[in-house]
Order: C-alpha cells, then structure tokens, then sequence
C-alpha cells in the first residue's frame, strides 16, 4: 500500500510566531491590517504584539467603527504610517499614542465614519465595486474622507455617496472558540464586525482562547460566525485578547490600560522612559504568551479577570 | 431619599421625561447618562420603548456601566445584530440619539476631531466619531456632555464631525438636514434648547444651585438671557427612587 | 393610586385570522406579499391559508431564492397576479398551478434571478436607493428581469447592473420559536432569506412552532435571528409550517405535496374536482388550526412526521 | 460487488474524479448526483475540498437526499451563512458548479424557464432558475442531467437561463464570459466535452451497455463522431465501495 497513503485535511493551527510571520509576509507586499473587535473587547491583541515584534511598520490600519488600546499601541511602537478608523479612543480617555502622533504629524489619522469603513467592506464581502451610502450630511468629515465619493444615484436621481471596496491585505480576528480548520465560534453576545471583516480580506488570521474538538462545531453550525473557508490561520492563545476582554471567558483589564495611557501621557509630554520599558516588557521581551501572562500579573490577575467576566 | 441629587441624575431625569411611550432609539457612544435616562423612561411611562440601532436590543444590564460596548452591559439582551444591520439603522434612523463631545457651539455643532489647527496638522486631536447618521437620519438628538465649562461650549467649534443646526436655518436646509437635529441640550449644569426662528442655543432652565450667571460665566458664547430662567423641575420621589433602586444600583452616578 | 396604573409593555401575540386581517389590510394598500423559507422548508403556510381565507386576490408574490408548494396554493386559490420568485418548483416536479396560470396567460411569472431578489431585499434593508449586481451575463434573464437596470459603475467605469429596494407590504415568516414580544429564533440549520425579508419589509408577520418564556431569549440574544423591532405579529401555530417542514422540530409532508400535486396535474389538464375539493377541505374549511391538523391526518401523522425530523 | 454499476454512479464516478483538492464548489440544485461526486473525491483524493458557497459549508449527511435543501441533510455541516453572504459567494465565484436543465444545447446553455412559445407565453412552463452567477463567476461548471434525451439535448435551447458556450468563442466574448464555462457534461448514457476551438458539444466517451449510435440517437443534434467513441473508465472497485458504503448507504443512485 505504499504511496497510496491517503490524503489527509490540514489544519490550520498554527503558532503565534509562525501566525505573525505570515502576516509580516502579507503586509509587505500590502501593508493593509484590519482589528477585529471593538474598543476594549475581543482585540486581537497578542497576535498584535506578535507582529509588532517582527518589527513591522509603515502599517495602514483599518478597524470598524473603533479602537483604542491597540491601535495606540502600534502607534507607540513605531508601527503605523496611517489609520483608517472612525473612532480611536480608550473610551474613559484619549489614546495618548495616537494623539501625540498626529499632534506631531508622524502618524495620518484620516477622518473616516463607521459607514464609510463598514460599506467598504461590505463591497468587498458583496464582490461590487461599491457601496451606496446616503445617510451622510452636513459634516466636516465629508470634505476630508479619502474613501467617500459622490455619484449620481441611477435610481432616485439625486446625489448620494458611495464608497469602494475595502479589502484589507491582512485581518486579525479574536474569537473565542475555533475547531482546528479554522472554523471560529463567537461566544460574546456581541461579535462587532468580525464577520463583515473575514469576508472582506485577503488573508484572515485569527486567535482564539481554546481549539475546541470538530463535533462541537459540527453539533451546532449555526454558533459558527466565520466559516474557515474565509480563515488561513488559528492560534490558541490563552488571553489572547488581554488586556481587552473576552467576553463571556475573561473582562477587559481597565486598570492595565489606563497604567499603559498613563506612560503614553507621560511620553507625550516628554518622557518616554516608561512607555519603552512597557513596550520591552510586554512586546519585544515576552518570548511566549506564557511569559506575557507572568508579566502582566500571572493566573492569580486572570483569575480575577474571569471572575469579573461573570460578574454582571 | 437621603443623598442630594446628583448633576448627573439631574441630567437623567430631564432625559427620561422627553423620551416617549413606543419610540425607538439609542444611547450612543458616551452612554452612561443616556442608558440610564432610557432605563428610567422605560420603567416610568414608557414600557414600549426600544432600544435599538446599535446591534443590540433592549439590554438588562444589572447596573450602569460606563460603556455599552461591554458584554456586562449588553450580554443579556433581547438580540444581537452585526455591522450590516447597523448600516440599515443609520439609514432608516431612530427616534431618538444622544451626542457630545470636545466642544459644543452655539448652534449645536459637535467637534470630536480637533481643537487648534487643521484636520492633519491639529493642535490637539481628538478620537474623531463612528456615527455621522443618527444626527440627521433620526427624528431628534440630545446633547448632554457631562461638563460644561466655557472650554468645551464655544461660539463656533472648530470642526464640525457631528452637525447640529449648522449656522442657522438656511445652512441646514442647504446641507439636506432635514429633520429637527438636536432639540435638548442637557448638561451638570443647566438645560438648553435652540430657539426656533435662529436655531442659536439659549438658556431653558437652571439646575438646583445654579444661577442663569453661573451658567453663562462658564458658556463661551452669549446665551441672551432675558428675564426669569426657571429652574430645572427636580426629580420626584418616584424617579429618584426608581433611577436609584432599580437602574444606577451602585451609584455611578453619584460617584 | 388611580389614574398611576403604570403602563405595561404590549404583546404582539395574535390570532392567525387577527394576523390573516392584518395583512390584508395592509396588501389592499400595496399588494406585495413576501414569503419566508425555502421551498418545502420553514414556509409559514397556515398564514397563507389563514390569507387566502380572507379571499386575498391581486397579489404580487416574492420570494428568494424560490417557493413551490405555497405560492402554487395562492395560485391555485386565484390570489395571485404577478410572481416575483426566481425558482418556482416542487423540486421533483414542477408546480403544476403555476404552470398551468402562466401557461394559459392568467398569472405573470417575471424572469428574475436570486441575486436581483436578494440585492433588492438588501437595498431596502439597508435604506439605500440600490444595490450593485456585478454577477450577471449572458442570459435571457437579463432581457426580461424586470428590476434590474444596468449603470455606468462610477468606480470601474464599467457597465454593470443595479437593483432598486425590493420593500414588500407584508413579509409571512415561519419560525420554530419567539417570546411575547415577538423576538424570533430560527432553530433550523438554514435561516433562509427571512432575516433579510424582515429587515426590508414593511409589515412582518411571524408564524412560530412555539412562544418561550422572555428568559429563554435574553439567556441566549445571539440565537434571535429576527429582534422583535422587525416584527409586528406574531401567531403561535401547531404545525404552521405544514406540509413544509419546520426543522428540527418536524420534517416536510412529501407525500401530501406530491398528492396535492397530482390534484393539481388533474387541474391542468382539465379535471379541476379535486382541486377545489382540496382547497375547501384544507383552506377554505378549516375553522382553526386543530381542524387542519385534523384535516390531513392528526397527532399520528405528525408523531410520524416529527419522528422524521430526527432521522438524519 | 454484487451488483451492477448504475448510469447515476458512472456519472458521480466521473465527476468525482474531475474535481481537486483544495478546491471549493457547490452542488447547485438538482444536487443528488453532484453532492455525491464532491463527497467521493473528499472521501478518496479531496479531503481538502470545501462544500460551499451556498450558504452552508461542509455538510455531513448521513445518507444521500434528492435536495441538498434539507436540513437532514445539511442540519450536521460546519458552518450556516445567510443569503447575504450567498450574494458574496455568487459575485466571488468558486471553483464549480453543477446545473442541468429542461433543454441542453450544442453549446452546453440551459434552458430553465420555458420550451415553446414566450417567456410570457410559454406553451411549457418551466421552474426558472436562483443561480445565474456561478455558471461564469465560477472557474468551470458540469452539466450532469439524469435523464439524456432527444427532446433534453437540443440543437437551440428556446431560452437561455444558464448561458454556457452561447454560440461560440465570439459570443462568449462579447458577453462577457471569460471563465471557462461548461467543460463535461455527464449524462446516464456518456460524457460529452466541448472542441475547444468552436466550443460545440462532442462525445468523449460512452458508459458501458451504450454505443456512440445509441447517444446520437438520443441527442437532438449531430455529435460529428468520427473515429472510435472509447467507453468511460468505469468505476474502480474503490469508487464503488467507498460510494456504496460511506455515501450512498441508502442506495438512492441504484433506486
């Protein structure tokens, strides 16, 4: 029976390094990242940092409609030439990296709405060449928006806007749970535009805070949000969403956060010693997620933070 | 009650009463006082109240969080949409919307985006805004920043991410803004509405300890008072009692 | 106390006749009628008999991507005027009404394909005056289809087609469960197109296996398919679905179908009899619910058709 | 095994083998035969083959059904999707499709809708058609109709649902068809391709029990067959197995 070993399905687990590389490979030929998740939930954040560490840069960076800490993050690390995101804020505060960037014309923060970003990807999902919007009026964002045209609409006659297909070279997704084919499980009650995201880009990578076994999957598709014909890659990454939340496993770490706006506050107005050192200790230094965990306050700070997840 | 009431549950109770029975709407991105103001109006008077347009509809969160975007928050709920169905909601809009920002000026316009400078040289740059829609795509909007201080309410902002009543009338029509805008603006302070003819901000009422004086002194623009301004109607019992039981259980708004 | 009673939310649980009237009213207004489902699955036929009950006639059909069994019912009940479904079949047969009305000119059957159905469903759903199509050559359809229209593209400069909101008057939807307030959970694998259909419709009306208590949607809001925003009523019936299937909780009647077809085969070549004895003993007859299931072969038949649904 | 091979399982035996791994394609909607074909070539030689594209991926049915629109059949699958995401797949095309119809032509078009008369004075009614996408976003599609008649294969289809070849290279062309269309067509009595340089239908080969007069005799136009018709591979002893055992468990290709 030699040679005649039959072919077997691959997975598409990978590990957090091998995930990054891949993603690296992607951006150089077109440095178009997209974040899943919004603001302090399901960030794909240590698929984030693992890219950072390869030391990419020159980043153009979409997430919809919001980020904060990531995007800031990137920033801080000298990541990102461009942002297209509507909103960029850690909510309770202004993303101090970010700010500071722009403030000083190192970073282009392009004015941008949700529906702008959301119907651009929503073209590139469709397959279309555009997007009619026309709920958009009367802003400033409409003089500067890169991505909004005005056309004649063939239907009501008047003048409306389009915009053109979103396709990001590279998406980063966090999901709760993925069996190993890449077909991924959102558990939150919210899944923000993950799935608009996924089918929109050229390559997905996704982490997710456990492989659960196929018949998980298969005892219940219609749990499954992205399908893994839409995924290239998946990691395991416990806390791979720290510190945004992974709802309904483990609660965004406010306190990690406003500890890291306060050294980007700090740098901002001149001192940048803290915010190297938070980079070297959670970014470049970290050679494992193992390591970041004990870094940022090890099982007994998860712990916390998976009871706080419940505690609602 | 024993505690005073607090600005922030004053604001809330002027929110709630404008809300009605059967409308639709949605609390936007700084939802503490917004949420807590449907909250209490859903309870009070307006049991068929919907809130939706954001993905999610009607959530039961426990206690008030800071953030809607919390699955604390919104984890219990009566369903979730996606992104698409967002677009759909900008389009068909809602009754009702909240908003505010880094300034406010006189006819209602919101910046996010900068103060000084220009868009990509900006003296200082804000988080820019998700929704541009709901400003006009809705019935109404309410503007209620929880500060108010001359900084933050100014004769003209500097951009405009969330238009108002533009400069007037004219502007409005000309922009294709169609609908009333924004009819409310409730701060810790005061609460002010638009005059119909001008579409210029001016004093309605002032909350308890506050004089029409102190409210213009922290105003960056000539709020034209004349004569009485009444004072905010405070909280009754009812609402005091129901907002403190039942909705801000662990006193964020008195923090 | 007088005078304080404290207003209470209000149900949209009703009566299929109250339902039945409902839509009547509002399809003497605008008579575009959309039917849920697919084929011989999650169809909400008893508010279709419910309807024909009322003597509905004028009525333009859509459905996406096809119907067979209930449309070829409002054919043969003298409802219909225009079909607006790209695929009308009993999928081992052809719908023998349908064919027949067309055939002799009474009934206008449109050439339409899914994409236009769906493109119109989504521009209305999403409140724009229209959806780009850039799927469609060479066919015939394309000379007939009356809803679509072909546009300069403003972004490629190329010719493609585009489709103005398909907004029906009233969408009929089945659905296995709903709470009071008319929140609904499809439990079937397949959703359909109803999410969509209820999101671009003026007036929803919903058909559920069951109504759940409020908890059951709030522990679970990620399974609501339709928020009850959507929904203006909402009918609890035993088997509304049948003889189409209402996964999982009871699969399609195949042999009643094919029995029905045979009737109207008979019809079509000039043996109407048992056609209308069909209509009176299954539409036309029944006072209620019960008297249907009674109708075509009570608790047995169902046990059986139930026993089915599991046996996959 | 026992029994003889059944023209159905000569056809999904030979589609089986025309799809590769790693491809994604649907099974379109007369889907008995092809599902069967896509699940041989995921059993023996492609198990990195996805099923998708309308709406569902990777089902698992634990035994053949007429309808791939049926939740036994699909209800076991790895992931549901909606007719959104189906209007993506449609635009995005996959690797192949599956159609078959009431009229066949030379050219490999399809006629869905109605043989004589008009569209809209048809003398036969036919079902129509949802999909008028895959049949050229998609990389290729089979034709694979279960029955192989005069009256089915005709030199003109009266109606074009599903263009295939149109009426040639030129045609093709001008309208915009630039995938590679129809490349088999599979029928209970042989497998037909196209010349690739007039893009006419021919014989390719002949399943056992039939002649090449046998199919021309069946077909309503002229196959130009000249030189020797080679019979089609039939069935390994493998195919079969895996077919009878792990697929078709409840012999509907045999029924």
């Amino acid at each position: 029976m030699e040679g005649q070993t039959k072919p077997t399905r691959r997975s598409k687990v990978t590990s957090l390094q091998d995930a990054a590389l891949l993603a690296r490979g992607a951006l150089e030929e077109r440095p178009e990242l997209c974040l899943g998740g919004l603001f302090k939930q399901s960030r794909p954040v240590a698929l984030v940092r693992a890219l950072l560490a390869t030391g990419a840069d020159g980043l153009h960076v979409y997430s919809s409609p919001g980020a904060g800490y990531d995007i800031d993050l990137m920033i801080a690390s000298g990541a990102v030439e461009q942002v297209f995101i509507p909103g960029v804020t850690l909510e309770n505060r202004l993303c101090p990296n970010f700010r500071r960037a722009v403030e000083a014309g190192q970073v282009t923060a392009h004015a941008l709405d949700a529906l702008t970003v959301v119907g651009g990807l929503m073209a590139a999902a469709h397959g279309v060449p555009f997007q009619p919007v026309d709920a958009l009026r009367g802003s400033d964002v409409l003089k500067y928006n890169p991505l909004l045209r005005e056309i004649d609409c063939p239907f009501s006659g008047r003048r409306i806007h389009a915009v053109g297909p979103i396709r990001p070279s590279v998406t980063f997704l966090h999901a709760q749970e993925a069996d190993r084919w890449g077909n991924l499980r959102h558990l939150s009650t919210m899944v923000y535009a993950d799935q608009l995201m996924a089918r929109a880009s050229d390559m997905v990578i996704a982490s997710v805070d456990r492989i659960v076994p196929d018949e998980v999957v298969l005892d219940d598709p219609s749990r499954v949000t992205v399908p893994s014909h839409y995924v290239d890659a998946v990691v395991e990454v416990p806390y791979g969403a720290h510190p945004t939340a992974s709802f309904p496993n483990y609660a965004m770490d406010e306190k990690h956060i406003d500890a890291y706006a306060d050294l980007g506050d700090a740098a901002r107005t001149g001192d940048r010693k803290g915010l190297d050192a938070y980079i070297t200790r959670h970014v470049t230094g970290p050679k494992s997620q193992g390591d970041y965990i004990e870094a940022v306050g090890g099982a007994r700070h998860f712990a916390w933070l998976e009871a706080e997840a419940r505690n609602r | 009650m024993s505690a005073a009431v607090s600005p922030l549950e004053q604001m809330v109770v002027v929110l709630a009463r404008d809300l009605a029975d059967g409308e639709l709407g949605a609390a936007g991105a700084a939802a503490l006082v917004p949420m807590a103001a449907i909250a209490l109006a859903r309870e009070l008077h307006a049991p068929n109240l919907t809130v939706g347009g954001e993905m999610f509809f009607n959530p039961e969160p426990g206690r008030l969080y800071p953030s809607m975007l919390d699955d604390r928050a919104l984890g219990r709920c009566e369903a979730a949409e996606t992104f698409i169905e967002l677009f759909g909601h900008s389009h068909h809009g809602l009754d009702f919307f909240f908003h505010s920002g880094l300034q406010h000026d006189v006819y209602g316009n919101i910046n996010l985006h900068h103060v000084g400078g220009t868009l990509h040289a900006p003296k200082m740059r804000g988080p820019g805004a998700a929704n541009l829609s709901y400003c006009h795509t809705s019935t109404r909007f309410y503007i209620c920043p929880t500060a108010h201080t001359a900084r933050n309410f100014v004769e003209k902002v500097d951009f405009v991410t969330i238009p108002g009543h533009l400069s007037g009338p004219e502007a409005k029509r000309a922009a294709g803004l169609t609908n009333e805008g924004p009819r409310l603006v409730v701060t810790p302070r005061a609460v002010l509405d638009f005059d119909p003819t001008t579409l210029r901000m001016r004093l309605k009422s002032v909350h308890e300890g506050n004089t029409p004086e102190d409210v213009q002194r922290h105003t960056g623009f000539d709020l034209a008072i004349s004569g009485d301004v009444p004072q905010t109607w405070p909280p009754t019992e009812e609402e005091l009692r129901v907002l403190r039981q039942r909705i801000d259980t662990s006193g964020t708004l008195r923090a």
